[in-house]
């Protein structure tokens, strides 16, 4: 018995079973998204219908700012983390990975803990600027719920891409006579630009996706996954909520396998 | 071409300690002449790297050391306003920008126009025999293009100086014979100071107008190659730079006393010596007629000579490069002939 | 201006905003945890508390399963795709990749359209079984809803452990004389336990974390995230929600530090 | 430890052709005699490893292809049971298990008991010299190490053949050097019938009874080193093994007529000849002296030798390799002298 006909013999029948195990669910969520009432024209109700469309553009704007954001934090701390040993270093790093073993709903009371109506920023506010701070239930707390999560993966990412650069990168910059500004503009910069790429696609997927912070937090916005659980549970629109999903998870599919095109292969981290 | 914008380089009394207390270099004064090649050659730790990263002022050599360039101090110069070229063993070529851009780069920061620097660039694509691959991105490259590409990069702003970190290292045996013939012509057109790193003694012998043997944070020997070679210092310097066979022997008023016979010498009085003889000065003659004779222990073909191990002739197995054309075999007993002149006394270990 | 004075006067004060960012929420919510009625003892709860324990093996549980489940599917068919070229193989492993992009509230919807009382399988099982099959909102229904996301993962990571496996060793096992047992038994999966290792925890962690999944299909069933949300939000007894999240948060975390050891950096996947 | 298991080896017709359609390998008859250390010599892509791994039995040779080890057709058998010892260019050490697990495993999967497997592994790692490292880690050993654990393993079970890819190419220069010496010994000291595919001539050269020269998947030449250096079967073979000048010109009744005069040859009749002849073939002498005359155009010192460039000799410049002690410099005319019986004619390309 030959090797290959050893291993093909033992994982035919394997292969077929997990393929239909992962396409099925995934069809018959498609299925079920063009044959409610509205038929097919529920995938167009996603950017028609007023409501749908302005959830889809929050979640959107949502999930871009957060990246931006995170990526520009990330950097930033990245650059100055990954060429600095101080005392304290290892503990600060361990530190930025604490949020990570959070689930999201958990994520969502820090931000009501922080910036709630007890929270210590209204606390600390109140006597120092006068009037009392709350902000969880709004956009702003959403999107510190969403940094919270983001930045540590993002940067992760970007430190591991830092120490990956070649130094002698930086040096042969500055002996070409680039000073400071240049050496990051046009080496270290462009140098990281696969890891901003990867490291960005996931924190768009995940913060589009993100529904346990959005369940705790978000009872005056709509963002997507929230809106896919109301129409399901509350509205038994089983249908709209079908085809929501597959909007949803088009968009994350395509930003994921941007990252993953862009950092080969492992890449895995929506919400 | 003829740059001839070189400076004088000179290295005084430059030590030095990293933040964790290791010594990396001893205390160092050394000075290199205008368009002169020097070449730091020592095995990895020697130093080399940490003396040519203070002459471009990426190391601080510790307090009471200077660097001078035309016997100015530029010590407390950073490196982007030393204008010197460096040019790394991993070539360090930017992958976000093409062969031309790359090139041109150290141009482009001091504000040079496009036909400028279109200009030096067509000029050391030339020079370098890279023309056709301008516009090709630094993964297109083979790695000579690329160490070609490299060193046209770091000449392309007219440095002071130029420093090559173990520029062929990377690349296979070779390639590495062929552009170090490339890499001399080039540097002897240039007339830049240059100052290159390197372990391969081969390489130091064919590019070095003089050779810094170094070991250990120290200098072991400074000269040419044929000095290093024919009269090295140390047993160190004579075993680091090609084969040596180092026998510890009494030397008698002009004749060396060896179990298998005697050598006559260039050196008189009595006394315990080491002497070195490199392999390819001893010469094979008919046994009876020499004064020293040993037996073929192996015989190694390697096409341009055959290497022989001789035993019994000294108090270790001596090597010996013969002709590709003499008749021996393991097991012959063979004469041994050397010039006096060709034995040279160590000093020290 | 040095480069070194440069970078660390632009970003000390940064880095302080942001250490702050990351430790002023944990450290509220350690501090909530042991200032409910309880006091420090909501700590001792989780453990002592029968009703809290009981979830909280429960979860462990299900964590341990979907990991070892994952794993063993994971690393069969992991070698599988590795090994053979066919057509629609690319296709096949672009598939894997999907659970990724769906939050974990809508992989709990394809649960229950799949094993739902409207189910597929349910209607397959029917006139097949005589019965009709229903568990989505069971404990496999649970299990199934969390193989569906740690799959894809676990999948990924050891498909690029297995790409860079030297292939001489499988040669060098075989010319010594080892027979397709012997060479998966004494090179393949050893050289694979760092990725095992590494996956296995990631999925064991967002196993522990996952919440939207759990919300949809966990209304018989409690697990911690779940737990969480309910201590927090129904009982509003916000000191032990607390209290329950950094115990969850801690088992989660050292999951993760295991992860990275074992795969040097950038692993960053919780739910 | 004269281990004289070694077996005869016979590859018939064998070639070889990848699934899309690629010919790796032109049909190839060859012999290996019993206890013969054969090198596969080449370029890059010329064949040599998968002739290698045929007969390794990694790769199965097109239909009419068939591989016999002492005269019995083990074509079909996987390599699990052709009983052949292998070392890849990676070692490919298991990381898994320390040195002497990795040693004993084959054993092991034989099942030897706990004595055995100890003994021979005590035997074994006195062999390769690597005592002391046998409870050591794969990842805390050096490259040279390495080299001799993946040694022990492939003998410990005593192979019928022992095939080596590259075992060399991994490790610096002067490792490599040093090693190529021992695996010398260590294979006369086996008595197996060895197989070694190398891109180095060196290599081939210091350890081949015979050298198979390959080029684009098929033979340019068999023979023993020095056949195989003096006698190169074509223009391909000159050049890739060792440095030659390769001239082509007219002869005419024993003599080579050239730009810089004529040199007397082996050759009656009259015509157009490619002759080759060795850098270190050719003398130097006074110019009034000599019927052939050159300018020097470089000189490389190396150490143990001058390398010369002579123009205006003859259609191209003539490569020289001088003894290290003569005085010459650029610009020096010298006279050249060669032996008859070192001018080498090429026949085809």
């Amino acid at each position: 018995m030959t090797h290959k006909f050893f291993t093909r013999l033992c994982l035919v029948p394997l292969i077929a079973v997990i393929a239909a195990f992962f396409v099925l669910p995934m069809l018959r969520v498609i299925v079920v998204g063009g044959s409610g009432d509205m038929g097919l024209h529920a995938y167009a109700a996603i950017i028609l219908e007023p409501r749908f469309r302005a959830t889809l553009i929050n979640t959107l704007v949502l999930a871009s700012v957060t990246t931006a954001l995170s990526l520009a934090i990330a950097t930033i701390a990245g650059l100055f983390l990954q060429r600095h040993r101080f005392p304290g270093r290892a503990l600060l790093v361990a530190m930025l990975t604490f949020p990570l073993a959070f689930p999201g709903v958990v994520v969502g009371f820090m931000i009501i803990l922080l910036a709630g109506r007890q929270g210590l920023i209204g606390a600390l506010s109140l006597p120092l600027a006068g009037e009392k701070w709350v902000f969880a239930y709004s956009m702003q707390g959403l999107l510190l719920g969403y940094l919270y999560f983001s930045i540590p993966r993002v940067i992760l990412t970007i430190m591991a891409a830092i120490e990956k650069l070649d130094p002698s990168l930086e040096e042969a910059a500055r002996a070409l006579g680039a000073g400071p500004w240049a050496v990051h503009r046009d080496v270290i910069l462009p140098a990281l630009m696969p890891a901003f790429i990867a490291s960005g696609a996931i924190a768009f997927a995940t913060a589009m996706g993100a529904f346990g912070t959005a369940f705790t937090l978000a009872t005056n916005i709509n963002v997507l996954p929230m809106l896919i659980y109301t129409e399901f549970t509350l509205s038994a629109n089983i249908a709209m909520a079908a085809a929501l999903s597959v909007g949803l998870g088009l968009v994350a599919w395509a930003a994921l396998a941007l990252a993953r095109a862009f950092s080969g292969g492992t890449v895995a981290a929506a919400g | 071409m003829n740059t001839t914008q070189g400076v004088t380089v000179r290295v005084e009394n430059c030590a030095k300690t990293f933040a964790d207390g290791t010594r990396a270099l001893d205390p160092v004064t050394l000075d290199v002449a205008r368009g002169e090649t020097l070449v730091f050659l020592g095995p990895s730790g020697c130093g080399k790297t940490t003396m040519l990263r203070i002459i471009a002022g990426l190391e601080k050599p510790d307090s009471g050391g200077r660097v001078l360039f035309n016997a100015q101090d530029v010590t407390r110069i950073p490196i982007e306003r030393r204008n010197v070229g460096m040019v790394f063993q991993s070539y360090a070529l930017f992958p976000n920008m093409n062969v031309a851009q790359n090139i041109a780069y150290s141009l482009a920061l001091r504000g040079a126009g496009k036909a400028e620097r279109d200009s030096r660039v067509a000029e050391l694509v030339a020079l370098t025999g890279i023309e056709g691959l301008e516009n090709r991105n630094i993964d297109q490259l083979s790695g000579g293009q690329r160490q070609r590409v490299a060193l046209a990069r770091a000449v392309a702003m007219r440095p002071s100086v130029l420093l090559l970190d173990e520029p062929l290292t990377a690349l296979d045996a070779a390639l590495r014979e062929r552009l170090r013939g490339e890499l001399d012509r080039l540097l002897r057109t240039l007339g830049i100071t240059t100052i290159y790193v390197t372990h391969d003694q081969s390489e130091a012998m064919t590019l070095g107008d003089r050779i810094v043997v170094m070991r250990k944070g120290a200098i072991a020997q400074v000269g040419s190659p044929r000095d290093i070679y024919f009269k090295p210092a140390s047993r160190f310097v004579a075993e680091f730079i090609g084969a040596a066979n180092i026998i510890d022997a009494v030397s008698d008023n002009g004749v060396l006393v060896l179990p298998g016979g005697r050598l006559a010498v260039d050196k008189t009085g009595h006394g315990q010596v080491a002497a070195m003889i490199r392999p390819e000065s001893i010469g094979i003659i008919s046994p009876e007629a020499a004064f020293l004779v040993g037996r073929v222990a192996s015989v190694s073909f390697t096409g341009d000579r055959q290497r022989l191990v001789v035993d019994g002739a000294s108090d270790k197995p001596l090597i010996v490069d013969a002709s590709n054309t003499l008749a021996v075999k393991i097991g012959d007993t063979v004469g041994l002939t050397v010039a006096p002149s060709a034995i040279q006394f160590l000093q020290g270990a």
